[in-house]
């Protein structure tokens, strides 16, 4: 066991699912039969001995953390050494986890056969670009100068009938942010945070969401709650009523 | 007059992305695509028969003249002949998963992944092995990617369902090895991974 | 054992540029330059024996693998082929813009047009008739786009000034701060897809 420790200490990992991958394969577990108990002793005692490459990382790796406690949690008592019965939230929550670890199990092999094939790929050589005719000599097909002519003209002339238009901000402020959300939950009861920031590309769009959500949050009329495993925030619209309970986070 | 399987040579040769039976049909003004293909077929054949210097490879719906991988070693020496940077693992894990499931969005990559893919996104995006193919209709309308022409061409497949099927409970290679002192069923079911990695370069 | 003359076969194929006898003697490690020169010169008369698509060159102190000149006509069909392009309305739009206002930013055609512009920008470049021609000097340093050799050649131009010319202006919107400022009916315009989404979908 000790050896083993030592071996999986230097091993490095791209996230939590690939630890907790190498932590049931090196103890022979059946990915379909998970045992909550040792599993997360093991995470937790691999977690700690960890470096994370940064912050982010770090937070994925405790996000699974506080998910397999979570789990322990829901073991029943009397704890039984070699028996574990969960409830039946706690069976959802365990079937969920089984499921992405071998689905996150066989991305891994799919990346290991993409790498063999990258390999065998980089034996051969095509041509280094085209050697066709130079394309000046080519008779034009159905492009022609006067359709960008045209295309020009009408854009001055739109421009002409209206006043130059205003052009968005960008990024988007945090009140912008908030009408935005507000917006989206007039026609639906729930959404993810994830795909708030889904299509941005940039941090900064990110910190802005988040503030906005934090923002709307503290004004009681949104709330955030943590039904998804891995740390998925689901934002819902607050009831009507204004009662004095105060809307709250609750992620363990 | 030139031969028509010359002139598909030719053709091959100058064409800087995979050639479609459709285009050589065109060029060649033939009765049909199975025309072209019988064509190129011939070529192909008459490539694999002499094995000299060259051979040509279905690949991304057409056909690319490619160097034999035998002769790696000398192209590499030549010094001109450029070097290519391998894709990292969580490149190549993010790729799969586009792959495989495409189109998919972000978020969709990110819960399988159980990591932000932000980077390694930008990344498969900037080597043009995948492109956005549109946004999700869900809320934050996030984009969803796919994988694109060259990297079929990378891999060497000719569409995407060329991708191996990879299912079942799987045992990572090297480590069934470790374990293989075990029980016999860690045995049985490191088959589907090591049969999908040694399949041959596609003739 | 790949034999040497397949060997020079896969070099000259791979090289960007004449290969010289020198460096063919490096790659294959042979006595000397003579040794290298004899080995083209066989491949060579391999090739000219057999008349296929493909040939050898000297030129520019080395040699290069080409096709045979008289299959010209078809790799200029196929040269049309590929270039033959139907842009659709948008694109059409943003390369008017790129081509009349050149260098401009995303930013500045996403003023003009009203709508964002990445997606047939990325259409553009993919197509080769526009590329990055380095940034602006403006908040978020964006990318600048031009016309590119490939377009003047599709569209039978000597150069960017061939362009028929247009009464009146564009104009490029002020971006960002500076432009707040300007009227206060900015307000009113709140709806700046409108005048590229209204446009007639066909043709």
């Amino acid at each position: 066991m000790t050896d083993t420790e030592l071996r999986l200490r230097v091993g490095t990992f791209e996230g939590p699912f690939d630890l907790l991958l190498h932590l049931c394969r090196t103890n022979e577990i059946d990915l379909a039969a998970l045992p909550v108990r040792p599993i997360t002793d093991q995470y937790l005692a691999h977690l700690e001995a960890m470096e994370f490459r940064d912050l982010e990382m770090a937070g994925a790796y405790l996000v699974m953390a506080a998910t397999l406690i979570y789990l322990k949690s829901k073991l029943l008592v009397p704890p039984d050494e070699s028996e574990e019965q969960l409830d039946d939230e706690g069976l959802l929550l365990k079937q969920e986890l089984e499921d992405r670890l071998r689905e996150y199990a066989r991305v891994k092999m799919e990346g290991a056969w993409l790498a063999a094939r990258e390999a065998e790929m980089a034996l051969i050589w095509g041509r280094p670009g085209a050697a066709l005719p130079s394309v000046e000599d080519l008779p034009l097909e159905d492009l022609s100068v006067d359709w960008l002519a045209r295309m020009l003209s009408k854009l001055i002339e739109e421009q002409r009938r209206n006043r130059p238009r205003e052009i968005e901000p960008n990024p988007p402020s945090v009140l912008e942010r908030m009408t935005e959300i507000l917006s989206v939950l007039r026609d639906t009861w729930s959404l993810l945070f994830s795909s708030l920031t889904g299509g941005e590309r940039k941090r900064s769009e990110i910190v802005v969401t988040l503030l906005a959500v934090l923002e709307l949050v503290r004004q009681g009329r949104i709330k955030t709650q943590q039904t998804e495993l891995f740390g998925e925030i689901v934002i819902e619209r607050q009831a009507a009523r204004a009662d004095g309970e105060a809307p709250s986070a609750q992620a363990d | 007059m030139p031969k028509p399987i010359d002139v598909v040579e030719a053709l091959l040769f100058a064409s800087d992305a995979p050639l479609e039976a459709e285009r050589i049909r065109d060029v060649l003004d033939l009765e049909n695509v199975a025309a072209a293909r019988a064509l190129v077929g011939e070529l192909v054949a008459r490539y694999e028969a002499e094995e000299r210097g060259l051979a040509i490879m279905e690949v991304g719906g057409g056909w690319r003249m490619v160097t034999r991988p035998e002769l790696a070693p000398w192209l590499v020496r030549l010094a001109r002949a450029r070097t290519r940077v391998r894709l990292s693992r969580p490149a190549l894990e993010t790729l799969a998963i586009v792959a495989y499931k495409q189109p998919v969005s972000r978020p969709e990559i990110d819960a399988v992944r159980g990591v932000n893919s932000e980077a390694t996104l930008d990344n498969l995006l900037e080597r043009r092995l995948i492109r956005i193919a549109g946004r999700k209709e869900a809320p934050g309308r996030p984009f969803v990617y796919e994988t694109t022409r060259e990297f079929l061409v990378a891999f060497g497949l000719r569409d995407p369902g060329d991708l191996p099927k990879i299912e079942g409970e799987l045992v990572i290679p090297e480590l069934a090895a470790e374990a293989a002192t075990a029980d016999g069923e860690a045995q049985a079911q490191q088959d589907p991974g090591a049969g999908g990695a040694q399949q041959p370069a596609g003739s």
